[in-house]
Order: structure tokens, then C-alpha cells, then sequence
């Protein structure tokens, strides 16, 4: 049973490889959307892809970090007054703005971690919403970006972006995508890391994984600012096709949290295929129900319950369990050379943990 | 030529057509009439919900008139009305006006209700060349809230309402007033609104002064607060005799019991948005007698509607018989908004090109519901201002109703009473 | 002068603030659940308190009578039926619940009583004022703030005097050696949430008789909440009145240098207080 | 004989997906006292945590006098009468001695023990009576938890590792008493890693390994040999210390 040529440790199966390949196909044919798809359809899925780019972070923040914040609408919020500054202030074109924004997202998400770095649990969750709220009461008394009132993106900085529309819309299109695969990229990668692999240590025991020698602050404190510099760059990229900010709007804890906590929820916490999967679900419920109103809004908090209470892993939770398959290899698969017993689940380290 | 027939040529060239949900609107080419498609933005949901309540009674009795389609250039148009819930979010505003304008792909965009509708709407019209009119805002947080520019103006999108310098003026005729201080206190919030209004420049405070008034105005409070003994102590200190201000209901009821608590016994007390509906009025209680509003529209203007002729009396009937509430003043904007577009369609060189509606709409002259829309006469371009007087809450046999009392700026609408002091 | 105004009035309206707060703590204290509907319900409870005294004719505070038992019969149920079901180690499960349930309430509110804001009429009571060394103090304010300290006081002799509290701290303490004592954790905090909820009940009749309500209202009063019972410390409801009062008093003197400041005046006392204190000022459990 | 107090008969225990007993059987009989002893991981826990209802199984795998409790919570078991001293204490941080004692006795079962009884029997509690719970000695904890589940005046009294990270002197003076406790009228399961200990007070003794009995047997007759036989398993040559 032991020596090593009696079995190989590897991540991916039949099936892991077969679906990157698809997913590398469907990659192809969404960056080439503009091609074929309606403005309607790429300003759809554009949406999409920034939702999806929110939810995956959430879910690394949350579900692999344990970092359960309500307050990531402090960097979307933060994100899209840059860019409004640097645009319109600063005269900045717009594509340039968004790598200052990148990096300045994570030099502000510094000082906010070591502030509620300091709050465990709950505590930590309510900290994030205060300074989310704080960031939102401090944007409304700065008179110079239209204070409580707003301010809306002049026309011309748009256009700055490409001269034609359907320039504009594709490159606004391919920003979007470009984010969300960027995102999930680096999830999965980092998760594959040394760094990624103390952060699963640390979410399965914090305990143990700080004697075995792993610094817990500066792990969450590594992935907290990833996090917070991505999320303010997919701010930006937000309010760049909302046209107009407002403080409200900016640090809405509904739409840029809550509804980000319901996609991750109901696709699969702590899965980097479940926000893929929620995503989906919660467009699908939003275009066939919106136009009802409340009873949309009313439908999306019931089916969000009944998802955490009846399967709390999420949908990919349960397709996962039924077939064993995963999109992102991340865990390790022992297999045996022939004859050997197939027993891979005392060794399997998988995304669920 | 228009995105449409770019998108549906291409559509078709490219044999995509099943593959994108668009389909639906594609069939208009081969339908006997012509459809032209509404998109109407308003606040159904949230906060807002109030300015929108009439709304469904007023698009199911437009659909009633439009059945029959609206002439233009000899040829019925059918005409197809979509509306969009923006939950009184200005980022579902956006969102929704984006989906009319790309997936619906509506002809004209309508949006109404306060900057937080009319602007995300019309920000989105202007960007993708969708003509578009909105109401109900006052023309200042809607025009330099969009940061217009009065010497450009915007190239799609027009607005009628009244202005800042409308609702100054009434005010300052309702407080012209014997035995009244000229000594004002200003309730000013953080939101479009409170800003336009408290604007140094552009609002409030100048005139004033050149009126003789003097305003203590101690500053911008963030919407929802839960106290305003600063303010109420300012007021005291300075003497004020008057309030002012364009408040949300929750905060001007904070503000007005602490003010009974703390002993601060204003003499007149006119406050914008928050005095609108008569359910918030009636909620104060006794303290709702004697508190005094802009009036945009009441059952008593002199106006009736180009589309059906039906008086505003008859207007706000028809509303309270069908569904037991009491008139709104919305209900006439919200109607005059489809009277001004069968007005366009009427007289558009060509409804398949968005400039000739463009066109059409600059060249509106017309007398609705709420009075003249034209955007020719607007203080700035794309602006066209309606009349506005002021008025007060007042009980008569028991039942709460809006008088107007000061009609100096719109003579021809007829006031119904005289102001009474709170104390 | 102006100064001490503001400070008596920001005191007072930590009383409103501590209402707010009271049930949350217990919940919170109780097993920890973080209740992110909790403001809604409060709405709720509003509205409920309208249609009593509109259908009975009767004061909002002799509402209470009616109100109270309902609210806690609609505390209790709702425990039973659903939060019990997401309560653990992890918070995310009552977090995401609650936020489902905010959403829930605050859309059928609209649906049931539309946008319109109501308000509950105490009559002469609403405006009726006290004067002390020139300094006006309104009986509604005040009675808000004794109502607030009674019911601290109740919650705590409840909490640290009888049996049911010592249930409480134990299940709070240890929920699996707690059911060996026989108590059934479900019940327990049922009972903790039917308490939270007629606390909800009181809160909700003082914030409509204050000043007009409507639907949407409840969110923005919920994050005070949670910050006075933060800054109080876990498991000390004196300390929850202490963060109400705290932060009524910041904002007073936020909004005495500028208005735009009151708000984030208490925000920014909060994150001061717990950067210093991250388990509060004053706690008396484990969190 | 009597009939026993308590009777398992093919208990298989499960968490979540994990097996942790198999095919267990087990029986105490009326006013007997057995001590179970075995490896770390052998299930010991496991049992005791079935048996006091914090684990659910097949209610016909655990009777208590003749009735199935398997199936029920533990508020519920501990209504039966059966109380626990857990492992580790695990004493109410936020409970006072005496509370601490006053919610052991909630179920007010009759019964001769009461506050008076315990305070008798460890005089130490009553001068602390006061103190938070957390503020004792190891051994005065473990005394209010033994006092607590006294207080319950259980029929079954199970002891989950009483001797655990406390001084050999404590370790004797709970020893002393606890013959004395017993006698008053109760059967008990006592879980315990010193071996000798365990046999001194029991009348049976049930050696656990890998989630199956390995051995059983009177606890005067048992060998050291087959004791050590049933810890390590069959192939072990190890002997005991």
C-alpha cells in the first residue's frame, strides 16, 4: 500500500477536465458576444458579469475567509466616486482611471481591516456596515461631488472610451466580462497557493491552523485587501453604466450586499462554481419577475430562505453532492495505481472542506 | 435609420435571431399598424411610492384612449405602454431605463417622481439618443442636477415642472403676511431637493433677502434624523417666525412634534414634498391644520385635458370613485405627460426617426391638464415650467382639504380661501 | 445653554434608541442571532399598533395591552418555525434569513398598507412639554426615556434574577450541557424572542407616535440599534442603555457643530469606542 | 436479578456520514454501577452522548427502564431522569456556583438531593456559593458539577472522565465520596482513562475500542492481561502501565 508508484496524488478528474474545456468554449464565444448579441443582451450580460465579479468575492471574503461582511458596499460605493473624481476632476481617461482605482481600492481597504480586524463574528458583520455607512454619510457632505444630491457622469467622458456606440458598448461589455474572469481567476489561483491553503486551514480550525504556524491576521488580512481593491475597481466599472452616483445609491447595503449574499447563498457558499450558479438563478428570477413589484422582491427573500434552511450548501452544494463533479479542481484526488482499493475520500481535500 | 433597423438587418443577416430575447419586438415590422412603444419609469415601490399611487389608475384609463391608436402623417399608430417599478432606487432607475431603451426598445422614455427617477432616466436617455420626458421634479435639481449646462442644454431629454423660483415666489406672497416677522427658518436636507432649494445661488437665500426676509438656515441634516433640537434652538434663538423647507414626511414629523415639545410655536409653517399627500397631512392629526404647501395641481385649476377634455375636477372624481382615496397632485402630471406624447405623435415628421420626435418635442405648445407645456418659453432649453400656486391645509365640516390662498403667480387659477396663522 | 439642551435632548432620545436596542440584546445575549429584520418588525408592530387603535378606538399606549401578547406570540412562532432552524456556529444562516425576511415584511407592508405614511395620535401628550430651568423637555421624550429604563430594569432583573434568565445565560453559556438541565433550547429561545418582540412592541408605538412611518422606515433605525447594543457589551442591558444614550448624546453634539455631522457623529463614536474596546464597554458574556 | 435500568441493544451511532458505534450492546443494572473504559476515539464519548440524548439514534436502541429513548432530545432524556457529568465540566461561565447547582435541580424530581444535601457534601460550595463558576479551583468545579447533576436526583448518573487534568489528591477525595453518592440510591455509568480507578468502584466493567465492545466482564474477575488485550486490539503486545 505504500511507495510511490503504487498511486498518484492529482486535482483533476475525467470530468474537471472536460468541463474547463468547456468552459474555456464558452469563454470564447462570450468574448466574442459583441459579434452576434444585441445591445440589450450585451448590457444584460455585462450586469451579470459585474454581479458574478461581486459575488465571487463575497464568497472568498465569506466563504472561504470566514469574514462575514455586510459592508462591501463601502468599496463599490468608493469605486464608483473615483472614478466620478478622477473623470471629472482630474480629466482622467476613464481606462486609466480604473487601474488607480484598482490600487487605490486596496490601499483604502488597509486602515478599514486593521480597524475591524479587531471584531470577531457578529461584531465584525455589523463593524463593516457602520464604516460602510460612515464611508456613505462622509461621500453625501462632499459638496464638490454633488454632495446628498448626486452627480451625474458627463457624456463626454463616456464617449471618451470609444468615439462609436457600439465601440462603447462592447468595450463596456468587455470590461465586465473581462472583471468577472479576472476575479475569478485570481480566486482560484489564490486558492490553489500556499496563501489559499492556510485560508482553508484557517476556516476549518482556526485553532489549528494557528499552531501549525500559520499567521491568521495577515492571511484574512492579505485576502480582505485583494478583496476590497477588486471590489472597488468593480465599483467603478458599476457606476461607469449607471452614469450617475449618488451617496445612496453608491452604499446601498441592498443591492450591493444583501442581493450579493442571497446569489452567493443560494449558488453555494464557500464553491467558487456556486456564485456562477446563483448568479444565474437570480437573473433569471429578476427578468421573468420584476415587473411584479413586490411580490418579485417578496418572492426573492422566500426562495433565499427556504435555500438556506432546506440546503444550505446551495444548489451547487447539492449537484455537487449527487454527482461529485467540480468546474475548479482545487482539491486532490488520490488515485491508486491498479489493483489498489479506491478510497479517496479519507484524502480528499475538496472546496467544501 | 435608427439602431433598430440596424439590429433587426443584422439580426436577420445573421440568421441570431432565436437566440436573443429581443424577438418579441421584432415582429412590429411585419404587424398591419405600426406599434410605437412607452416606456414610463416611476416609483411603484419604496419610499416614493406615494407619488406613483395614481399611476396605474391613470396608464389603464390612457390605454382606454390610445386603444384606438394615435394618428400620425395619415397613419394609426398602435401604441404600447411598458412600465418599470424603480423601487425608489435610483440604481433600478438606471438599470430599468436601460433595459426599456435596449431590450424593449421603446420609441419615447417617460419617467416621473423626484430627481431620484427623473435624472438616473433621463441620464440614460441622453447616453443612448432615446427621446425622453419626464415631470414631476423641479427643474433646477433635475437640469444642474444632471450637470446641464444652460447655454447647451441636453439633446434628448426634456422636462416640465415647475422651478425653485416658482415655489420661492408663492412662498414668499403665502408669508407676505400681517403680523408675521419676516424672519425665516430653513429646513434644508442632504438630498437633491434639500441642496437645490438651500442652494446659496440657485435657491432659497437670495431671494429671500431681496425680499426683505431674513433665514436662518443652520445647515444640510441627512435624511432620517431622528432629532432636530438644533435646529428647533437655532430658530428660537433667531426669532423665527415662519419654516420652511422640502422635507420627507418621517423627518418633518420629528421636527414638528419636538417642536411643540420644545415650546417653538411657528407662525406659518410651509414646507415642499412632505404636505403633498393628504394621508401624511392627516396623520399629524390636528397639528396637520394650518400647515401650508405648493400646489401644482388641485382639482380646482381652470385646465382640462387635450386628449379627453375631461376637467381636473373630473379627473380627481374619477380617481376617488374608483378607488376610494382622495385626489394626489401627481394625478394631473402624470396625465398631462401622455397628453404632451399624443400631442408629439401627432405632429412628429416621421416617428421612425428619433430626431424628428426630438424635433416634435421642442415644438410643443399645447394646454394640458396642468396648463401650458411649452419648450419654447423654459428658462433654459428642454425645460418648460407649468403654474404653481400655494396653498393651505385646512378643515372644512371635518374633512382636511388643500385651499389654495395665494394665486399671485397664476392668476388665472382661483383661490379658495385665506391663509390662517398657526398661532 | 444650546449645549446642554442638546445633551438632554440627545439623552432622551438615547431612550428611544435604547427601545430599540433592548430586544435585540436579548437575542443577541440569548443566541446570538444577529436580526437583521429586527427594524422591520418594528414597522410591523407599528402598523399592527395602528390598525388596533383605529379599530378599537383606543390610545396607542393602551394599545399596548393588545399589542404587546401579539407581538410576542408572533416572536415565539416565528423562532420556533423558522429561526431556530438556522441557528449554529456559523453566523452567515440567521444573517442571511433575517435579511430574507426584511425584505419579506417590508414588501407585504407595502403590499397590505401601502407607501403612505401613518401615524399613531396620543393627542395633547404629542406636544405636551415640561419646563425646567428654562429648559423644555416634552413628556413624550420623557416618558420614552422612563419607559426605556423600566423596561432595562425589567430585562435585567428577568436576566440575573429568576429562573428563566438563568435558562437564558445557560443556554447562551452552553446549549448542549444546557438541554442536559432539561431545558429545551428551542423553547428557550422562542421565549427570548417572543421577549425581544413585545420589547419591539413598546419601540414600535413610541416611533409612530413620534413621527410618521411607512414601510421602508425600519432599515435605517436598525444599525443604532445594533450599535448601542455593541457599544453596551454582550449580555449587559444596562450597557445597551448606556450605548443608546451614548450615541443619542454623540449625534446631539454632532448636529450642534453641523447638522450633516449628527448621524455620522454617532458612527464614527461607535468605531472610536470599539477600536478601543472591541467587546464593548461594559460586557458581561463571552461573545 | 432486577431488570436494568438501562439496556442498549445494537446501537449504531452516526455523525453525519462518519460511523462512530457499531452494533453496541450495553446493560446497567438496577442500583449497578459499570465503568467504561477504553482508548481515546474508542466511542466512549460517543456512548455517552447517545445515551444523554445530545446524539439522536434509533430509539429502540437505548431503553431505559423499558422504555425507548433513543430517538429523544436531551432536555427530554434528562427529564427521564439520567444526568451527566460532563467531560471537562463544563460548568455556566455566567452562572454563579449556586446557580449553576439551582439549574441542575430544574426538573424537580424528588429525591434526597438538594442544595442543603450538596452543600453537606462539598462545604467548599457554600462559602463560594457566590463566586462566578469560573473563578474555582479545577477540583471545586468539578464538584459543582457533580453537585449539579445530583441536584437533578437522577436514576442513572453517568460520569464522563472525572479524573481528567485534575491533581492526583482530587482525584482521591472525589473517589471517596463518590461510593457514598452512589449508595444513596442510584445505578451509574462511570467513564474513565485510570483503568484501576474504574475497576475499584464499578461492579462491571465494558472495554470499548474502534466503536465495539472488545470485552466485558465482572470487574473483580477481569484480568489485566485481557484488559490490555481489549484496548489495543488482539495483535498488541503491549502491556499496561
Amino acid at each position: 500500500m505504500t511507495g510511490p508508484a503504487s498511486h498518484q496524488i492529482e486535482r483533476s478528474t475525467l470530468a474537471t477536465r472536460l468541463g474547463l474545456l468547456a468552459g474555456a468554449a464558452v469563454l470564447l464565444a462570450l468574448a466574442l458576444a459583441p459579434a452576434y448579441l444585441g445591445r440589450a443582451d450585451l448590457r444584460l450580460l455585462g450586469e451579470i458579469f459585474l454581479y458574478l465579479s461581486l459575488a465571487s468575492l463575497w464568497n472568498l471574503l465569506a466563504g472561504y475567509a470566514g469574514l462575514v461582511s455586510v459592508g462591501q458596499q463601502a468599496f463599490v460605493g468608493i469605486g464608483g466616486y473615483l472614478l466620478f473624481a478622477l473623470t471629472i476632476f482630474g480629466g482622467v481617461h476613464p481606462l486609466i482611471a480604473l487601474l488607480i482605482i484598482f490600487v487605490a481600492g486596496g490601499l483604502v481597504s488597509m486602515p478599514i481591516a486593521a480597524l475591524i480586524f479587531r471584531l470577531r463574528g457578529a461584531y465584525f458583520a455589523i463593524g463593516t456596515w457602520v464604516v460602510a455607512e460612515v464611508c456613505r454619510l462622509g461621500f453625501a457632505q462632499l459638496g464638490a461631488l454633488g454632495g446628498g444630491s448626486g452627480i451625474s457622469l458627463p457624456v463626454k467622458v463616456v464617449k471618451s472610451i470609444a468615439s462609436s456606440r457600439a465601440g462603447r458598448e462592447a468595450a463596456s461589455y468587455w470590461l465586465a466580462l473581462g472583471v468577472a474572469v479576472l476575479v475569478i481567476a485570481i480566486a482560484w489561483l489564490f486558492l490553489r497557493s500556499r496563501r489559499g491553503l492556510a485560508l482553508t486551514a484557517i476556516r476549518d480550525n482556526e485553532l489549528a491552523a494557528a499552531s501549525l504556524g500559520i499567521d491568521i491576521w495577515r492571511t484574512k488580512f492579505v485576502v480582505y485587501s485583494m478583496v476590497g481593491a477588486l471590489t472597488t475597481l468593480v465599483g467603478a466599472l458599476i457606476f461607469l453604466q449607471k452614469l450617475r452616483i449618488s451617496p445612496d445609491a453608491a452604499f446601498s447595503v441592498n443591492d450591493w450586499t444583501a442581493f450579493v449574499i442571497f446569489i452567493v447563498v443560494i449558488g453555494g457558499i464557500g464553491t467558487l462554481e456556486g456564485p456562477i450558479i446563483g448568479t444565474i438563478v437570480f437573473f433569471l428570477l429578476r427578468e421573468t419577475l420584476a415587473d411584479l413589484g413586490t411580490i418579485y422582491l417578496i418572492v426573492l427573500g422566500i426562495v433565499a430562505t427556504i435555500v438556506m434552511l432546506f440546503a444550505p450548501k446551495g444548489l451547487w452544494g447539492a449537484i455537487k453532492h449527487f454527482t461529485g463533479f467540480q468546474l475548479f479542481p482545487l482539491g486532490y484526488r488520490v488515485r491508486l495505481a491498479k489493483g489498489g482499493k479506491q478510497d479517496s475520500a479519507s484524502m480528499k481535500r475538496d472546496a467544501e472542506g | 435609420m435608427t439602431h433598430r433597423s440596424n439590429r433587426r438587418q443584422f439580426m436577420a443577416a445573421t440568421g441570431a435571431v432565436l437566440a436573443s430575447p429581443a424577438i418579441m419586438g421584432f415582429s412590429r415590422a411585419y404587424a398591419k399598424n405600426p406599434t410605437l412603444k412607452l416606456g414610463y419609469v416611476s416609483p411603484a415601490t419604496g419610499p416614493l411610492a406615494g407619488f406613483a399611487e395614481a399611476d396605474s389608475y391613470i396608464v389603464d384609463g390612457i390605454k382606454k384612449v390610445f386603444r384606438g391608436g394615435l394618428m400620425n402623417n395619415g397613419k394609426s399608430w398602435d401604441v404600447e405602454i411598458v412600465v418599470r417599478d424603480s423601487q425608489s432606487n435610483p440604481n433600478r432607475a438606471a438599470e430599468v431605463a436601460s433595459q426599456l431603451i435596449l431590450e424593449d426598445e421603446v420609441d419615447i422614455l417617460l419617467g416621473a417622481a423626484t430627481p431620484d427617477t427623473t435624472n438616473p432616466v433621463a441620464d440614460q436617455a441622453e447616453l443612448n439618443e432615446v427621446p425622453c420626458i419626464t415631470t414631476d421634479c423641479p427643474w433646477q435639481p433635475y437640469f444642474f442636477g444632471r450637470g446641464g449646462n444652460p447655454a447647451e442644454g441636453f439633446q434628448h431629454t426634456f422636462h416640465f415642472f415647475w422651478g425653485l423660483e416658482d415655489v420661492i415666489a408663492n412662498f414668499l406672497s403665502l408669508w407676505n403676511h400681517d403680523g408675521v416677522a419676516k424672519n425665516v427658518g430653513g429646513l434644508f436636507p442632504n438630498d437633491a431637493d434639500g441642496n437645490a432649494w438651500g442652494d446659496a445661488e440657485l435657491g432659497f437665500p437670495k431671494p429671500l433677502a431681496g425680499a426683505g426676509f431674513s433665514l436662518t438656515d443652520p445647515g444640510r441634516y441627512q435624511p432620517l434624523t431622528d432629532d432636530f433640537s438644533s435646529y428647533i434652538t437655532a430658530f428660537k434663538n433667531a426669532g423665527a417666525e415662519i419654516v420652511t423647507g422640502v422635507m420627507i414626511p418621517p423627518d418633518f414629523g420629528t421636527f414638528w412634534s419636538q417642536s411643540g415639545q420644545q415650546g417653538f410655536k411657528p407662525k406659518i409653517v410651509t414646507i415642499g414634498k412632505a404636505l403633498l399627500f393628504p394621508s401624511t397631512v392627516a396623520g399629524l392629526g390636528d397639528r396637520g391644520v394650518g400647515l401650508s404647501s405648493e400646489i401644482w395641481w388641485s382639482p380646482n385649476h381652470p385646465f382640462s385635458s387635450s386628449l379627453t377634455g375631461t376637467s381636473a375636477r373630473a379627473l380627481a372624481d374619477g380617481y376617488t370613485s374608483a378607488t376610494g382615496r382622495p385626489w394626489t397632485q401627481p394625478l394631473g402630471f402624470r396625465h398631462a405627460l401622455f397628453e404632451v406624447v399624443a400631442d408629439v405623435v401627432g405632429r412628429a415628421a416621421d416617428m421612425e426617426d428619433p430626431a424628428a420626435i426630438v424635433a416634435a418635442i421642442e415644438g410643443t405648445s399645447m394646454k394640458t391638464i396642468v396648463g401650458t407645456v411649452d419648450w419654447s418659453k423654459g428658462p433654459v432649453k428642454n425645460v418648460s415650467k407649468t403654474p404653481l400656486v400655494a396653498g393651505q391645509w385646512q378643515k372644512s365640516g371635518g374633512a382636511l382639504d388643500l385651499v389654495i390662498t395665494s394665486n399671485d403667480h397664476a392668476p388665472e387659477i382661483p383661490v379658495g380661501g385665506e391663509l390662517a396663522l398657526l398661532s | 445653554m444650546d449645549w446642554l439642551n442638546a445633551i438632554v435632548q440627545g439623552t432622551l432620545l438615547g431612550g428611544l434608541y435604547a427601545l430599540f436596542a433592548a430586544g435585540l440584546s436579548i437575542i443577541f445575549g440569548v443566541m446570538r442571532l444577529v436580526n437583521i429584520a429586527h427594524g422591520d418588525l418594528i414597522v410591523l408592530a407599528a402598523y399592527l399598533g395602528l390598525t388596533i387603535t383605529m379599530l378599537l378606538g383606543i390610545h396607542p399606549l393602551v394599545a399596548l395591552l393588545v399589542l404587546v401578547p401579539v407581538m410576542a406570540l408572533i416572536g415565539y412562532g416565528l423562532q420556533r418555525l423558522i429561526l431556530n432552524r438556522t441557528l449554529g456556529e456559523d453566523i452567515l444562516p440567521p444573517l442571511l434569513v433575517t435579511f430574507g425576511l426584511s425584505v419579506i415584511i417590508q414588501n407585504a407592508l407595502l403590499e397590505v398598507y401601502t407607501a403612505d405614511p401613518q401615524k399613531l395620535q396620543a393627542g395633547a401628550l404629542e406636544i405636551a412639554s415640561l419646563n425646567i430651568g428654562g429648559l423644555a423637555i416634552g413628556y413624550l421624550p420623557l416618558l420614552m426615556f422612563v419607559t426605556a429604563v423600566i423596561v432595562i430594569a425589567g430585562l435585567q432583573f428577568i436576566f440575573y434574577r429568576t429562573a428563566l434568565g438563568r435558562a437564558f445565560r445557560a443556554v447562551s453559556d452552553n446549549q448542549d450541557i444546557a438541554q442536559l438541565m432539561g431545558l429545551n433550547r428551542r423553547h428557550i429561545f422562542a421565549v427570548a424572542m417572543a421577549l425581544s418582540l413585545a420589547v419591539v412592541a413598546i419601540a414600535a408605538i413610541f416611533l409612530g407616535t413620534r413621527t410618521s412611518f411607512d414601510p421602508a422606515v425600519g432599515g435605517g433605525r436598525l444599525i443604532f440599534g445594533f450599535e448601542a447594543v455593541i457599544i453596551g457589551g454582550l449580555g449587559n442591558l444596562w450597557g445597551t442603555l448606556a450605548g443608546g444614550i451614548i450615541l443619542g448624546v454623540a449625534q446631539a453634539i454632532g448636529a450642534q457643530l453641523h447638522p450633516g455631522w449628527q448621524i455620522l457623529a454617532g458612527h464614527i463614536v461607535f468605531l472610536a469606542i470599539l477600536a478601543v474596546r472591541p467587546r464593548g464597554l461594559f460586557p458581561r458574556m463571552d461573545g | 436479578m432486577a431488570d436494568p435500568v438501562l439496556q442498549i441493544r445494537s446501537l449504531d451511532a452516526f455523525y453525519g456520514d462518519f460511523q462512530a458505534l457499531f452494533s453496541l450492546d450495553l446493560e446497567v443494572a438496577s442500583d449497578g454501577v459499570i465503568a467504561i473504559i477504553g482508548a481515546n476515539g474508542a466511542g466512549k464519548s460517543t456512548l455517552m452522548r447517545s445515551i444523554s440524548g445530545m446524539l439522536q439514534n434509533r430509539p429502540d436502541s437505548i431503553l431505559y427502564q423499558g422504555e425507548p429513548i433513543g430517538g429523544l432530545r436531551a432536555d427530554q432524556v434528562a427529564g427521564k431522569g439520567i444526568a451527566l457529568v460532563p467531560e471537562g465540566r463544563q460548568l455556566f461561565p455566567s452562572l454563579s456556583v449556586e446557580e449553576n447547582l439551582i439549574i441542575g435541580g430544574r426538573m424537580r424530581r424528588p429525591g434526597p438531593w438538594s442544595l442543603a444535601a450538596i452543600y453537606d457534601l462539598f462545604p467548599i460550595l457554600q462559602e463560594r456559593r457566590h463566586q462566578a463558576s469560573t473563578s474555582l479551583s479545577g477540583g471545586q468545579q468539578q464538584m459543582v458539577a457533580i453537585g449539579r447533576a445530583l441536584m437533578a436526583n437522577p436514576s442513572l448518573l453517568m460520569f464522563d472522565e472525572i479524573s481528567l487534568g485534575l491533581a492526583p489528591v482530587i482525584i482521591r477525595q472525589i473517589y471517596e465520596v463518590l461510593p457514598k453518592i452512589i449508595a444513596t440510591g442510584m445505578s451509574a455509568i462511570i467513564v474513565e482513562q485510570d483503568i484501576s480507578k474504574a475497576l475499584e468502584v464499578s461492579s462491571h466493567v465494558y472495554c470499548l475500542q474502534e466503536g465495539r465492545v472488545s470485552l466485558s466482564g465482572q470487574s473483580d474477575t477481569i484480568t489485566r492481561e485481557q484488559i490490555s488485550e481489549a484496548y489495543f486490539g488482539a495483535r498488541s503486545d503491549h502491556g499496561l502501565a
